[in-house]
């Protein structure tokens, strides 16, 4: 019925070449937990679904000596089961643990969950938080570019025709470096986050702060990089006071929305909470590792 | 637009079957193949009733193309039973009145055995968010996670045999 | 002789507002028609929106429901559920 | 005939389902599951404005699309005129039904269907669908049920005058109906408490969420016969509405029913099978149509939201002495929300000696409410069973104890007028008080609320036939579709009847061609009533058994006794046989006068009353709002347990329902009326992982009205939840919650309010 082509290619080059042929809408496909339900209510009609998955390096992880390289179309369950990712940034792992359900982690990957641009995407704030980059491929080659550049709005990314993301990269934690997400959803599971706080800390002598992320999901049109937060961890001890100042500067820096999944008020107070919480959880890992 | 031709192997048979870009593996195994136990509750990945087994994973079927499954091993609810022996699970949901309408028990079936084979001794709350992905409005959810903990149990019992 | 009550308002548009009434009758079939005789389209009224408790227990549809001397009638809305 | 107080052999054991396999395996054949030969696909065309008019639709160029067959509107459907009849919980009118499944003149909410179209692939009836054309011209809505009721609002209906008003009204209004009970004299009442707590309380409108879209399959024959293969509470209301809708001999519908994937009052109507026939009549091929997840939120059920207002006065120690209520329900878009029933049970479970209640039936820009678990009592009950946690705490009287100083008793009048007779709810508080979870410790952080339900339950029309096999096994065939296990309940009354074991028993749910009319799935009413049609008709097999056996000795009929499956010899009169096995018996009927069965078709009157008492304990995150259900203890008297597991599951799964409804589940409309949240995402029902395990606590006072002292169970249990959330969260947090959901935003704005 529908004028839709669908093509699995096999190599980077292949896929490219289908991303930028034509000038109807070409989406890529990797879980598809995203895209089919966009297909199916007609929110999107591409001419041709291009999938990932059969690209070598598209799916698993492998380790080098500085970073982690995570294939972009790898499935949730197949990322929460690497054990020297989940020992290194247990953010990560729980914050794509935090993708839908079990079924939906079979599928669920991290460059679908970024490419789809939701503001309340789980990855994007903790990888963001952990400094990762992701390498595109184009018609006009490869780039590594930092994955807050890629977002730019609802539903919108910096990718251009012909473009995808073959993998994220992810540096590898320095000595009593940790990270923590957490997010709130109304339900124990199965809801899209009302909001999500990441937060990476490197401590140092004495379990003072010396380097900082914390990244807000769901409270403006993309993640956050909340530089003041980040600067009232940095320098002290997770105090009363130091949690008082994270906490009013994690509100400030929310321009949610009121929607059907929160309020503006309800959204920039949770926001508060979560980083309180999620600092207090990426310290005490950073003391202990 | 011409149809896809797909070969695959579903409940460890080859199987081939033509479909539309468009189509979801759920309405592939429903309405080309004929596997109506896979069953269709929301079409959006939210409720479980559609969850098959893919190359070992679980996935909702609403949510996979028909396409997709080139090459994989695909497991169904109509795969779970082994000629007329029920697994466990199906023998426990019985014995515990785990089902009332059973429209959603074939998902929860498919998401038991799953749990079980990666994880043979779950804790109560292990089981609850392992299953979380699989809307139940009928009995609250009690009798399916006792009986899901009670086929782990005899499963462990066989496995210790 | 039965004592019967309409319960609620409903009915008001047949009876006037009255709605207590003594009312000769061994069955429910008979107090349809006594009432209905009294306050015509009441009885269809009862029969089609109306359940009865006789002594506390409800019937719906059933004519043939005894009634003793001195049972306590109610009429109320019917009943369905889910 | 009763059982009660005998030993039973099969009656209150857990015998696993006959139907189950067929569950747990993948074959059980749901509404959607059905295909036959020749079948093309029908999709509904809905509107997206919450009040339109119709000016045109064109049909011309979908029809010009290879594979469509056929295109429908309201054209295509006799336009009835106001009947009413009885229908589920309320009282419908076939013209309002037959408008609710293709909108005639007027889109009545946003998802209201207008048009179908049935074609050769799904995705071609989906692609003609947009090829549709509708004109409308937007009129203003109204969805909240106070704003409908102003007198400036927009009317839906210029014809609807309320009722229950003296004079009748001149001008047309969207409240169809006001009713009132009234019981005392409620000022004096008042004047004589000691202390008074008036209080308003809120509800949305929530969907029975069953997981399995509506679905059917219709035929129409070139002679007129209609088959009809549906999902619903009830194929003999299919047949009989579908009927009515179409103009059709009731002779001329074969309806069946399929697997049943839940319906909780929302398959007590029809949506989809009329326009399935229409599409099949003017196609000349079977249809199927199978609602999306999204069509089921805009286009069916949902409960009625209201508003409640409550005002109770009691004396220093408990006595209640007055109790005014008034209840304000959205019907939808057409009359008939369950707020006669609210009204009625607003109260029932109190011995209040002076009361007034009012209730109010509002039309408004919502799709029309269908039944849901115990129609109208839940909304009720949330305002009375908070306002009586908060009269209790402004008395510093336990709740439990308020309960029972006030509690209706046999020999009470309730307020709606009859005296209550053979009623188990002061045991039901008694066992409470008795349960290890009342008396339970709480943490820091944590409450323990708790609250209880009435609802009346019902009988009516049900058939049951009764069959002896050639070998000795039975079949027991009813009408009653099986929503949640009651074949093997059949079954088991059966077993017991006859003294066999329940695995000779077969049960099945004939067609409404097969067996005598069944009233639908609904009320709490198919273990009780078609329960006691099936054990009337094994008992007049057990007759008949026991004159085949009298022919084979030669004896008289009256001379034979049956026990555990056998004849025998009543005493040593009747001479010295060995016993006769039914098995025995069944070998040589043909002998003996020919085949053995029996069928009863019953209007099963007295249903008894059910009430239960929930408790329940919570802890709230006074960061963030969030209630987490730590305990739940469901007690509740069902007469008597015919498989005890079911039972439970019943009170189970209403419960979860009820904390659905008390913390996250509402509909979400935009400004411009419609519906936000169409899919399980967002409209968020209770997941595993939200619950603990819920301890259902069986009470059983007899009903004596049933063979077996059966009383229906499915409703009750989604009645207290709401309120006994809500006062376990006072507990916890300090909080007062007076508006559904409990969302976590609210108790989040609560408790920042409470702070100052």
């Amino acid at each position: 019925m529908s004028g839709l082509s669908f093509i699995a290619p096999k190599t980077v080059e292949e896929a490219v070449r289908a991303l930028a042929a034509g000038d109807g809408l070409t989406k890529c496909l990797a879980g598809g937990t995203d895209l089919l339900v966009q297909l199916r209510s007609g929110r999107a009609r591409p001419e041709v679904i291009v999938d990932m998955k059969r690209i070598p390096g598209l799916i698993g992880i492998s380790e080098r000596e500085d970073r982690f390289i995570i294939g972009a179309a790898t499935p949730g369950a197949m990322i929460s089961e690497c054990g020297p990712l989940c020992r290194a940034w247990p953010g990560i792992t729980e914050a794509v643990d935090l993708i839908g359900s079990q079924q939906i982690q079979g599928r669920a990957s991290l460059g679908g969950n970024l490419c789809n641009a939701s503001p309340a995407a789980d990855s994007v704030p903790a990888v963001i938080a952990a400094r990762a980059t992701c390498v595109v491929v184009g018609p006009e080659g490869r780039r590594e570019v930092p994955v807050e550049a890629i977002v730019t709005g609802p539903g919108q990314t910096s990718l251009r025709k012909g473009e995808l993301i073959l993998e994220f990269h992810v540096p590898k934690p320095r000595p009593h470096q940790a990270d923590a997400y957490l997010r709130f959803i109304p339900r124990t599971e199965m809801d899209i986050a009302v909001v999500g706080c990441a937060v990476n800390v490197t401590l140092g002598d004495k379990g003072v702060c010396r380097d900082a992320r914390v990244v807000l999901g769901a409270v403006a049109p993309t993640a956050v990089i909340v530089t003041e937060a980040a600067e009232a961890l940095v320098g002290h001890w997770l105090d009363e006071e130091t949690l008082g100042r994270l906490d009013a500067a994690a509100r400030r820096a929310s321009k949610p929305i009121t929607d059907k999944r929160g309020t503006i008020e309800y959204r920039i107070k949770v926001a508060g909470v979560l980083a309180r919480r999620a600092a207090a959880i990426a310290f005490k890992r950073a003391g202990e590792c | 637009m011409s149809k896809i031709h797909v070969s695959t192997v579903i409940n460890d048979d080859p199987v081939e079957y033509l479909c539309e870009p468009q189509q979801s593996l759920l309405d592939v195994l429903r309405d080309e193949l004929n596997l109506t136990g896979s069953k269709e509750g929301c079409g959006s990945g939210d409720c479980g009733a559609c969850t098959v087994i893919v190359d070992g994973r679980i996935v909702c079927s609403c949510l996979m193309l028909g396409a997709e499954a080139e090459g994989r091993k695909i497991t169904t609810v109509e795969g779970i039973a082994t000629g007329d022996k029920l697994h466990p699970v199906q023998q426990k949901f019985l014995e515990h009145a785990a089902l009332q309408c059973g429209f959603c028990t074939p998902g929860f079936i498919v998401a038991a055995k799953a749990l079980l084979d990666e994880n043979p001794n779950p804790s109560e709350e292990e089981a609850r968010y392992w299953l979380a992905g699989n809307l139940c409005r009928c009995t609250g959810y009690d009798k399916i996670v006792r009986a899901v903990l009670d086929a782990a149990e005899v499963m462990r019992a066989e496995a210790a045999e | 002789m039965p004592h019967v009550v309409i319960s609620g308002d409903i009915s008001r548009r047949f009876t006037g507002g009255e709605r207590e009434f003594d009312v000769e009758a061994t069955t429910f079939r008979r107090l349809i028609l006594e009432l209905d005789r009294r306050f015509p389209g009441l009885g269809r009224q009862i029969e089609e929106g109306m359940a009865v408790a006789i002594d506390g227990e409800i019937f719906q549809d059933a004519y043939a429901a005894p009634i003793g001397e001195k049972s306590e009638v109610y009429l109320i809305p019917r009943i369905g559920g889910g | 005939m009763t059982f009660i107080g005998k030993d039973l052999k099969v009656v209150g054991t857990r015998p696993i389902r006959p139907d189950g396999v067929d569950k747990v395996t993948g074959r059980a054949n749901f509404g959607a599951d059905m295909t036959v030969p020749g079948m093309i696909w029908g999709k509904i065309k809905r509107s997206p404005h919450a009040h339109a008019r119709i000016l045109r639709i064109d049909a011309e160029k979908a029809l010009r699309l290879p594979g469509v067959k056929a295109v429908v509107t309201a054209a295509d459907f006799p336009n009835i005129a106001a009947e009413e009849a009885f229908a589920g919980e309320a009282i419908m009118d076939f013209r309002d039904l037959s408008r609710n499944c293709m909108a005639r003149d007027k889109a009545l909410y946003d998802g209201h269907a207008v048009a179908a179209v049935a074609a050769s692939t799904p995705a071609i009836a989906e692609a003609a669908l947009e090829l549709i054309d509708v004109e409308y011209e937007v009129l203003p809505f109204v969805i909240d049920v106070e704003k409908a009721m102003a007198a400036d609002a927009p009317l839906l209906h210029g014809e609807l005058f309320t009722q229950g008003i003296e004079p009748k009204p001149t001008a047309p209004s969207n409240i169809a109906k006001r009713i009132n009970f009234t019981k005392g004299d409620i000022e004096k009442g008042f004047r004589e408490a000691d202390v008074v707590i008036e209080r308003r309380y809120t509800t949305r409108p929530v969907h029975q969420g069953y997981i399995e879209p509506h679905a059917c399959v219709a035929t129409v024959a070139a002679d007129g016969q209609c088959s009809i293969w549906s999902s619903s509470q009830g194929h003999f209301m299919v047949r009989q509405y579908c009927a009515h809708l179409l103009g059709i001999d009731i002779a001329n519908i074969r309806a069946a029913a399929a697997e049943i994937g839940g319906g909780f009052g929302g398959k007590t109507l029809i949506y989809v099978e009329p326009v399935a026939l229409a599409l099949a009549k003017k196609s000349g091929h079977s249809v199927k149509i199978v609602m999306t997840r999204e069509e089921v939120f805009r286009g069916t059920g949902p409960a009625a939201g209201s508003v409640i207002e409550v005002k109770l006065g009691a004396k220093k120690d408990g006595r209640l002495t007055a109790a005014e209520v008034t209840l304000k329900y959205q019907a939808g878009a057409f009359p008939g929300s369950p707020v006669g029933p609210g009204c009625m049970c607003a109260l029932a479970m109190y011995d209040v000696p002076n009361a007034n209640v009012t209730g109010y039936d509002v039309v408004c820009n919502r799709p029309k409410v269908a039944a849901y678990r115990a129609p109208g009592a839940p909304n009720a009950s949330w305002g009375v069973e908070s306002c009586l946690d908060e009269l209790a705490l402004a008395l510093g009287l336990d709740p439990l104890s308020l309960r029972e100083k006030n509690a209706a008793k046999d020999g009470v009048k309730a307020v709606h007028g009859p005296t209550w007779q053979n009623i188990g709810y002061a045991e039901t508080l008694a066992a409470a008080k008795a349960h290890p979870h009342w008396r339970a410790p709480l943490g820091a952080g944590q409450g323990r609320g708790i609250a209880s339900g009435f609802w009346f339950n019902i009988g009516g029309e049900s058939t049951a036939s009764v069959h002896v096999n050639e070998d000795g096994t039975v079949v027991v065939a009813t009408g009653s579709p099986d929503i949640g296990g009651s074949r093997v309940s059949m079954a088991m009354m059966v077993a017991e009847v006859l003294g066999v074991a329940v695995e000779r028993v077969r049960p099945i749910v004939a067609d409404t061609s097969s067996i005598g009319y069944t009233f639908l799935t609904g009320g709490s009413r198919v273990t009780f009533a078609t329960g006691m049609a099936a054990t009337e008709a094994a008992s007049r097999v057990v007759d008949e058994l026991k004159k085949r056996a009298a022919v084979i000795w030669e004896i008289s009929p009256e001379a034979v006794e049956w026990r555990d499956g056998m004849a025998y010899p009543a005493g040593q009169n009747a001479g010295a046989f060995e016993p006769l096995p039914l098995a025995e018996i069944a070998f040589r009927s043909a002998r003996t006068g020919g085949p053995i069965s029996a069928e009863a078709a019953i209007n099963a009157q007295g249903p008894g009353a059910g009430f239960g008492t929930h408790i329940c304990d919570v802890e709230v995150d006074k960061e963030t709002g969030a209630v987490k259900i730590l305990r739940y203890t469901a007690i509740q008297d069902v007469g008597r347990a015919i498989h005890p597991a079911y039972v439970e599951g019943q009170l189970q799964g209403g419960v979860t329902q009820g904390v659905g409804w008390a913390l996250n589940e509402e509909y979400i409309y935009d400004k411009d009326g419609r519906l936000e949240n169409p899919g399980f995402l967002d409209y968020r029902i209770p997941v595993a992982s939200d619950l603990p395990m819920i301890d259902a606590v069986l009470v059983e006072v007899p009903n004596p009205r049933h063979p077996f002292g059966v009383r229906g169970v499915g409703e009750v249990p989604i009645i207290p939840p709401t309120a006994a959330v809500a006062n376990a969260i006072y507990r916890a947090a300090g909080v007062r919650l007076r508006d559904l959901p409990m969302s976590p935003p609210k108790v989040l704005a609560a408790i920042d309010e409470e702070k100052g």
